[in-house]
């Protein structure tokens, strides 16, 4: 029934990369990834019926769990290696240690008290679920947000993927054990998230972008205060840029770490920054702009290696890119407005049924929502795309094949995967 | 604006003629159109890999953003959504399918082999829901969850206050009074109006 | 006879403390300027002392076995052993140690010693990253020896002797006589291998703590840990006053204090130069590292020990 | 769970009114087995019905018998502190050096990260992390512990030595916090594990965390946190508590 | 690895010469924000006790308990929200939807304790440091997640109400009633106001879900009349209404109206529920206003046999006599009765008791009696004059309008009086083309007659002069009456009531007219009544006493309506008879001889 051999037929992608720029050590396409291929190499364990064999008891192969208390691991998960000497043979992702069942508890919650759960999915980007989560219902009721609100809202996701790149940063570098710029990158998310707390009254969860606009305007000097800490930061990234994109030893660690093969992009549901840096122009805000990004400047950031320090120097790229939008929204936004639109009373409100999807880039690509509403006053289903979701189990399961033990804390945090949102 | 991004939005003839194809093919119906980049349809569960299959290698939905169920108790079924996306015409197509809720249907087609990144997909639903899907790796292993042993929790039947109540004990000592009882008993106590 | 050795011992106790707690307050006096450089205070510069207590303090503590109490134990025999083996402070009586009967080779077997007894204290423990710490460590200090046994055989060839009194007094009389600067490449050599035995980044493959969290005392807690902590302490201040000796001309004044101060400036600059390296690079892999070793400075003790053939 | 032989019913009727003391007995009043009744705590063993006793409840009746071997049911010591002066002195050095196990067990890990880097720097207050734990003294719980993170906890717990001290972090290690009906979490920390400090907050900040630690000396240069000697006092009752709760106990043989 | 890659990242080290970004006393130096979502405040006296915070809290961190030297009282539950901290999510939503804008958060957040016990707390009331905190989170000016506005009821003008008796009130559409139904919180503080304490917000929430039959089923439980109530009930309960602290009270009343002006008469039977079969006990009702029906509807629904008796010719008493068409047309008050009498209830018109029949005849005929003459004889203005022809009670224009006579008022009247009953004769009179003064003796602000009649006759033309006593009437020159009266000016009262109008001596003006209404108010008539039984019967300031089954001192007598409780209005008098059905049943039941238990 499924034809397998498709490829010729299939449509050009788009942004296909530059030829011949894939590592070796990638591992071209799981469709070579054969049995033969890896049982080639002596030190891959045999293969039997599509499983790796192990023969824990022979020594030659080691069980090694890393985390979920690890703090190489990008949060509370788990990888359970198999090793090989120093070269892993085997990586299970492990999740489920910060499963709440959000997806059910929002079952049986209304939807405005669906409003402040949602954020606590991704815990360091929790504005992407506000955004979602009330643009799903905004558009399922048919409710039209004021500009302001519109503007304000992207602000607020600007801020968010600039403060998230930020610990990201840090984390990247800590995960080669070069400390001192996760601190100074770490002090910068902190200013922006002092910005979060004027704007929003929350620090880490914001619990502002509520459906049918935002819950207040801009206090008192508010844009300047953010355009010095915006300053303020550039300055500070600058300094990592020269310090950390430009060290021997960080670009002999993330050169040739985990490249991606451009075939497996799609294989594997990659997306953001991970895709982009091995070619693909893909961005839902360019592809698919939602609230204001249609109005706003700003070019795609793509690279080509495919590897940690192609993905890593895409994040700072886009890092620069949130500051300029920053600077652009404040910039054009219109200066006042209504912020909020009129809600049916929140106490019982049902919301019209039918289904829909809304999807944002947030630092690690498409975050989407899916909402199906029967019409009553709580969701049917919620169900919450999250990028790490494919990063953090297939992919890093994938790429980790042949890794060094060390190289695991840089390969993970190179995919920049944050486990709620696995497991929600 | 980059050249690269001033491509023309999917118009909504090329969604009905890819709609058309699937519907002389495989059945495939019940259309409908979101948004001009959004699109639900709905096909049987026996043709829905070779849907899939056909979509992503003939259609170019090549990325598939999630797939997840829908549980719809009242009509005794599940609805698999297999959400799609195609980079080329930037469009959204979601690919319901439906199947039974209880019994040896509660199972589906793996597409792991499609894309291997849907076999941790398949493992959640069937930790959640209790769906099967037969050959899809490592699908009997934990996920987000470990030594349960209750009703898979997503499924509506399964009322997780309930559950957290009786496992989960929570710290006593909280009192509540009900407004309209507290009132009545201090305004009207004898009033003989709520028979 | 007795009275010799009660005031050896007397001198010795002396000598240790003031080495143990001149390392104590420079690691801590290093903590707070790593500190800096990552915009922050940092800790108090007592803070290992309270550390140190603390682990002792502690209530309850689990043994492995005999091995794994031991390997804390030679640990610090091994820092002991090198230090006392080494002239801390030159032509002081107190601070010379047993410097005349010890020489580079006995000081080298210390150094390796003390890695070896904490490699199998950390091997009983059954933790696989100590196993994987251990493995680690003693990869790469077969690595960073062989620059440094060419530096030193280089030292040696330079000035005809292993010992290493005879090697400070060989550099006395000005700065233009440090081996730093008659034997520059010897020196780069040993320098860069000083990087490497001190563990810090990018050498710090064997605590490593995103990868192998924390290598060998993953298990080491309580007086274990203090223990550990002490020797850190004891270790860290032989190997500096180690390659003060060898290559930047010792500490020596007629006047101790002088003579002191001198150790404390000269070895607060070597550990200086590893904070330094250390805060501004990541850590190398294993076989990055090894390669690195086996690589430049190899090239550089070879020069070094080539030139003195000539 | 697959009991193949054993089939339990729940021994304790939960939220029952009548129960309040067996469902919630304070853990630094109760001695001795305080888990339960006895009573209504029946289980059957291939058909034969039985009393479930305290000891058949520790001896691990709940568990599949290849799990039970991975519990540890050997209760701790309780060691008694030493005489004022010196006690006090090793107190004052245990609250000024400590070390955070690095284990960010929920959201609350998000704020040590400012906690622990420059902007709060608390190296200046003695306080480091330190990524096992054998070697250190806190364990903060950063908030709602699922279950599969629970008996991490339980294990992390049980290996640090003593004395050792839990800060529990936010709303959700008081009651439940806003996950009090999510059917993974735990509701109530001091059930699991005992638990020194509480911080309000949802999440609290940095400071507040700072306030937490402040409190968290002060009470131990009291002499107030002997949580590891309440652990091990009422450790029949703990380990009944995480029992009903945990029930695969496979791990991997070290650490975690 | 260029030369470059080795030397920049000791660049890393020019940070070491700059401030630490370390804040070194955070918690002295960092207070939140201006709109930091700290602890909660709350004002208590603004407080009601809604249990909105409550219900919107998804974490059920809010409960509603009794606070100390609170007391409950209409329009405030006295229960104040409690937090439980170990469950909020400070969220602030509570804070949102307070309706009474009580509740907020303090920029607080430190909060450190070794006992979980003590994370709950009564915001306001239990002493916290940071109860004065001004700063924090409020609720946004420009956001709001309740409609302070009520729907805007759809009236006639007034150029086109004066003209005729057509209903004024046009009454809500489908969408409109859905929408105002919307705005209700479901706090319930308003069933405690109401009389007869009908669940309103079960019934709004009825009409939010379109189900009609449900409300209806909901009103008649406690409201037998709810065409009528639903035009003119003097709606206590929009007064305390929740959101009248926002902005409008939800209109209760119009909302009824909806669900009854929704369902056909004829549909009533289908979706209520019969009546038990007769029990062999009789009641005989004297009276058939709203007092006399609501009894007779909830004995008949319980098995009695149920004869009314009634001196007027239509049933309804005041609802029908005592208020104009324009208010409530008579098909609505048909529109109720029919329904009750269909039960099975007799209702003998054209009755009088005392003359036609004898008190004791039904007294001896019947298991009990309840009876709800209502006030039927005004009160006289006691000045000089008050006989001359001209001089008309407005209970008595009313009566006569509704009977289908003309009243003979001429072009311009006087209405004396500040109740309802002074703005119906004052506006029944504009419609018949007069002009009309109303002369009330304190300020606008005190009086008793419903807002908007107040403002509904002004705005058809009636002007109203305040602080006005009259003084006398004499025979006027031009007109018929000239009615001479004095200005007041407002002294406190002594007894701590509201102000007293004090004439000011001198100020006599002049009015001519050619008719003078006084509607000052009505006292009772218990003439009907045999002296013996009217001896057993105890008297307080005209009204009958009665226990809260309303029974009077004859056993078998019950009494209410205005006879017998002080708020004279018909949703009372549905109260009472709805009491003193369940007083007559527990009385037959148990106590009576040949009781059925």
């Amino acid at each position: 029934m499924v034809n397998t051999d498709t490829r010729s037929d299939r449509p050009a992608r788009r942004g296909t990369p530059i030829p011949g720029t894939s590592s070796a050590r990638g591992v071209p396409n799981l469709a070579t990834r054969s049995q033969e291929h890896i049982n080639d190499n002596p030190l891959m364990p045999p293969i039997v019926d599509g499983k790796a064999v192990f023969d824990l008891d022979s020594g030659k192969y080691l069980k090694l769990w890393q985390g979920p208390q690890h703090p190489g691991i990008t949060g509370n998960m788990s990888l359970e290696l198999v090793v090989c000497g120093d070269e892993i043979v085997e990586c299970k992702t492990h999740v489920g240690y910060l499963h709440r069942g959000f997806e059910k508890l929002m079952e049986r919650r209304s939807y405005i008290q669906c409003f402040p759960i949602v954020c606590r999915i991704a815990v360091p980007e929790p504005d992407f679920n506000e955004y979602l989560f009330a643009a799903t219902v905004e558009e399922i009721q048919g409710i039209e947000v004021p500009e302001r609100a519109q503007w304000i809202r992207t602000l607020n996701l600007e801020m968010a993927r600039l403060a998230s790149f930020f610990m990201w940063m840090g984390g990247m570098a800590g995960a080669f054990g070069l400390g001192t710029q996760g601190q100074w990158t770490v002090t910068m998310r902190d200013y922006i998230l002092d910005r979060f707390e004027e704007l929003t009254g929350g620090r880490i969860y914001h619990m502002y972008m509520i459906p049918g606009g935002v819950r207040g305007d801009f206090p008192e000097g508010f844009t300047d205060r953010l355009r010095e800490t915006i300053d303020t930061c550039e300055k500070t990234l600058q300094d990592v840029e020269r310090t950390l994109f430009n060290n021997a030893v960080f670009k002999k660690r993330a050169k040739g770490l985990g490249v991606i093969h451009p075939d497996i992009v799609d294989q594997f549901g990659i997306v953001g920054p991970n895709a982009r840096a091995a070619g693909f122009a893909r961005d839902v805000r360019k592809d698919h702009p939602y609230l204001v990004y249609d109005q706003l400047d700003f070019e795609v950031v793509t690279h080509t290696d495919s590897d940690a320090y192609a993905r890593a120097w895409v994040r700072l790229q886009e890092m620069y890119q949130s500051m300029d939008l920053i600077r652009q929204i404040l910039d054009r936004m219109p200066a006042e407005g209504p912020f909020f639109t009129k809600l049916p009373n929140v106490l019982h409100w049902n919301v019209k049924p039918g289904h829909i999807y809304k999807k944002a880039e947030c630092t690690r690509g498409e975050y989407g929502y899916y909402l199906n509403s029967d019409g009553s006053d709580k969701p049917r289903r919620i169900y919450v795309r999250g990028p790490s979701y494919t990063h953090a189990v297939s992919l890093m399961e994938h790429l980790s094949i042949g890794c060094n033990i060390a190289d695991t804390a840089g390969l993970m945090v190179s995919l920049h995967t944050y486990p709620p949102e696995v497991e929600r | 604006m980059s050249d690269q991004h001033t491509q023309t939005q999917i118009s909504s003839a090329e969604v009905h003629e890819v709609f058309a194809d699937l519907h002389t093919r495989y059945g495939v119906r019940g259309l409908e159109e979101k948004r001009a980049d959004q699109a639900f349809v709905r096909t049987d569960r026996d043709e829905a890999v070779a849907v899939l299959t056909h979509l992503r290698d003939r259609h170019g939905y090549t990325h598939l953003a999630f797939l997840t169920a829908v549980d719809q108790i009242e009509e005794g079924r599940f609805e698999l959504l297999y959400m799609l996306h195609n980079y080329e015409l930037r469009h959204d197509l979601g690919v319901i399918v439906e199947i039974p809720r209880e019994g040896d249907g509660c199972s589906m087609d793996t597409i792991h082999r499609m894309w291997p990144a849907a076999a941790t997909y398949q493992r959640e639903l069937r930790e959640m829901f209790g769906i099967d899907f037969p050959g899809s790796p490592r699908l009997h292993e934990d996920f987000a969850l470990e030594g349960w042993h209750d009703l898979p929790p997503m499924r509506k039947e399964f009322d997780t206050r309930e559950y957290s109540e009786r496992t989960y004990y929570a710290r006593p000592g909280r009192t509540k009074t009900d407004t309209r009882q507290h009132m009545k008993d201090t305004i009207y106590p004898s009033e003989a109006e709520t028979w | 006879m007795t009275q010799m050795i009660l005031t050896k011992a007397l001198y010795t106790v002396i000598s240790l403390a003031v080495i143990t707690n001149y390392a104590l307050i420079l690691i801590g006096t290093m903590a707070r300027i790593r500190a800096k450089v990552q915009g922050r205070v940092g800790q108090p510069f007592y803070q290992p002392y309270i550390d140190i207590v603390k682990s002792n303090a502690k209530r309850t503590s689990i043994s492995h076995g005999v091995m794994f109490f031991l390997g804390p134990v030679f640990r610090l025999a091994g820092g002991l052993g090198t230090y006392l083996f080494i002239p801390a402070i030159f032509g002081s009586v107190i601070f010379s140690n047993f410097s005349f009967s010890g020489d580079l080779l006995l000081m080298m077997y210390f150094i390796f010693f003390g890695q070896l007894g904490m490699a199998l204290g950390a091997g009983e423990s059954g933790h696989p990253h100590s196993a994987i710490g251990v493995a680690r460590g003693l990869a790469q200090m077969t690595a960073f020896e062989l620059p440094f046994v060419l530096s030193v055989v280089a030292l040696a060839a330079q000035y005809g002797t292993l010992s290493i009194t005879e090697i400070v007094a060989a550099q006395q009389g000005g700065f233009t006589h440090w081996a730093a600067f008659t034997n520059p490449l010897a020196m780069i050599a040993g320098m860069i291998a000083f990087l490497g035995m001190s563990g810090a980044n990018p050498f710090s493959v064997v605590v490593a703590p995103q990868e192998i969290p924390i290598g060998p005392p993953t298990e080491m807690q309580s007086s274990f840990l203090g223990m550990l902590q002490t020797n850190r302490a004891i270790f860290n201040g032989a190997k500096m006053v180690l390659f003060m000796n060898l290559f930047w001309g010792g500490a020596a004044h007629e006047n101790l204090l002088v003579a002191i101060l001198i150790m404390v400036v000269k070895t607060f600059l070597i550990y200086l130069y590893v904070t330094i390296v250390g805060a501004s690079f990541p850590r190398f892999k294993t076989e990055q590292s090894i390669r690195f070793f086996l690589g430049v400075p190899t090239v550089i003790g070879i020069a070094a020990v080539v030139l003195q053939m000539v | 769970m697959a009991t193949a032989d054993t089939q339990t019913r729940r021994y304790q009727e939960p939220g029952a009114p009548g129960n309040a003391a067996v469902v919630n007995p304070d853990p630094r009043t109760v001695t001795g087995p305080a888990g339960g009744t006895g009573q209504g705590d029946v289980q059957t063993v291939d058909g034969q019905l039985r009393i479930l006793t305290e000891e058949l409840k520790l001896a691990n009746a709940d568990l599949r018998s290849e799990d039970r071997g991975n519990f540890c049911d050997h209760p701790p010591e309780v060691i008694k502190p030493f005489r004022a002066f010196w006690e006090n002195f090793l107190n004052w050095a245990r609250s000024e050096s400590l070390w955070i196990l690095g284990f960010g067990t929920g959201c609350g890990a998000i704020e040590l990260r400012p906690l622990m880097t420059s902007r709060f720097d608390m190296y200046q207050y003695g306080i480091q992390g330190r990524p096992t734990p054998r070697q250190s003294s806190v364990f903060v719980i950063g908030g709602y512990a699922s279950v599969k993170t629970m008996k991490r906890i339980v294990r992390s717990y049980e290996q640090m030595q003593g004395p050792k001290f839990v800060l529990g972090l936010g709303s959700c290690t008081i009651n439940g916090g806003m996950y009090w009906d999510s059917y993974n979490t735990v509701n109530r920390l001091d059930h699991y594990i005992p638990v020194d400090v509480y911080i309000a907050g949802c999440m609290p900040r940095p400071e507040a965390l700072l306030a937490g630690f402040v409190k968290l000396k002060e009470m131990i240069k009291r002499g107030e946190c002997e949580g590891a000697n309440r652990y091990a006092e009422n450790f029949e009752w703990y380990k009944a508590n995480q029992k009903r709760i945990i029930k695969n106990w496979d791990m991997p043989d070290y650490n975690w | 690895m260029s030369l470059k890659d080795l030397v920049t990242p000791f660049s890393v080290w020019k940070r070491a010469l700059e401030k630490p970004y370390t804040n070194r006393k955070p918690l002295d130096s960092r207070p939140g924000a201006d709109r930091y979502r700290g602890f909660h405040i709350n004002d208590v006296d603004k407080c009601i006790g809604c249990g909105t915070c409550e219900s919107i809290c998804q974490n059920e961190a809010i409960d509603l308990v009794p606070v100390e030297g609170r007391k409950t009282k209409h329009g405030d539950s006295g229960l104040r929200p409690k937090v439980d901290y170990g469950r909020c999510c400070w969220c602030a939503l509570c804070v949102d939807i307070c309706p009474t804008g009580s509740l907020g958060m303090s920029n607080e957040y430190v909060w450190v304790d070794s006992d979980p016990e003590v994370f709950r707390y009564v915001p306001g009331h239990d002493e916290k440091p940071w109860n004065a905190c001004e700063k924090g989170y409020r609720r946004a000016e420009g956001y709001d997640l309740l409609e302070p506005k009520r729907v805007e009821m759809p009236m006639l003008d007034f150029s086109e109400s004066q003209k005729s008796f057509v209903e004024m009130v046009q009454g809500y559409s489908k969408e409109q009633a859905m929408e105002e139904a919307d705005r209700c919180i479901e706090c319930g503080i308003c069933i405690a106001t109401c009389p007869a304490h009908m669940d309103v917000p079960a019934y709004i929430d009825a009409i939010r879900r379109d189900d009609l039959a449900d409300g209806l089923r909901t009103v008649y439980e406690a409201n037998p009349l709810p065409a009528s109530c639903g035009r003119v009930c003097s709606h206590a309960c929009e007064h305390v209404c929740a959101m009248k602290h926002k902005g409008e009270a939800i209109s209760i009343r119009w909302l009824k109206r909806y669900i009854v002006d929704q369902i056909y008469a004829n549909d009533y039977q289908q979706f209520l529920d019969a009546a038990a079969p007769e029990n062999g006990r009789s009641v005989a009702i004297v009276g058939s206003g709203p007092g006399g029906l609501a009894a007779a509807y909830y004995l008949r629904l319980i098995g009695y046999a149920v004869t009314v008796y009634d001196a007027n010719e239509a049933a309804g008493g005041m609802l029908r006599y005592g208020i104009p068409e324009y208010r409530l047309p008579y098909d609505q008050v048909d529109k109720d009765i029919e329904y009750i009498r269909s039960l099975g209830v007799t209702i003998n018109q054209n009755v009088r008791i005392g003359a036609d029949v004898s008190f004791q005849e039904i007294y001896d005929g019947n298991d009990a009696v309840f009876f709800s003459t209502g006030l039927s004889d005004p009160y006289a203005l006691e000045i000089p004059g008050e006989d001359l022809r001209g001089v008309i009670p407005g209970l008595t224009i009313l009566d006569e309008v509704t009977k289908g006579q003309k009243p003979d008022i001429g072009d311009s009247v006087v209405v004396v009086g500040g109740g309802n009953v002074a703005m119906d004769a004052a506006r029944t009179s504009r419609r018949y083309g007069a002009e009309v003064t109303i002369l009330y003796r304190r300020r606008e602000v005190d009086m008793p007659a419903d807002e908007e009649e107040i403002h509904e006759s002004q705005g058809e033309g009636v002007t109203l002069i305040t602080q006005a006593i009259p003084i006398r009437i004499e025979k006027g020159e031009t007109r018929r009456l000239k009615l001479i009266w004095g200005k007041a000016e407002m002294v406190p009262d002594d007894r701590g009531g509201r102000p007293r109008p004090r004439l000011i001596e001198g100020s006599e003006e002049v009015i001519e007219c050619d008719t003078i209404v006084p509607a000052i108010g009505q006292q009772a008539d218990y003439k009907f009544l045999p002296e013996e039984i009217a001896g057993r019967l105890e008297f307080a300031k005209g009204m009958v006493t009665v226990n809260e089954f309303k029974q009077t001192g004859d056993t078998k007598i019950f009494a209410g309506g205005d006879i017998a409780n002080r708020k004279r209005d018909a949703i009372s008098a549905i109260a009472n008879g709805h009491s003193a059905a369940k007083g007559i049943d527990i009385y037959l039941t148990n106590f009576a001889a040949g009781g059925r238990a």
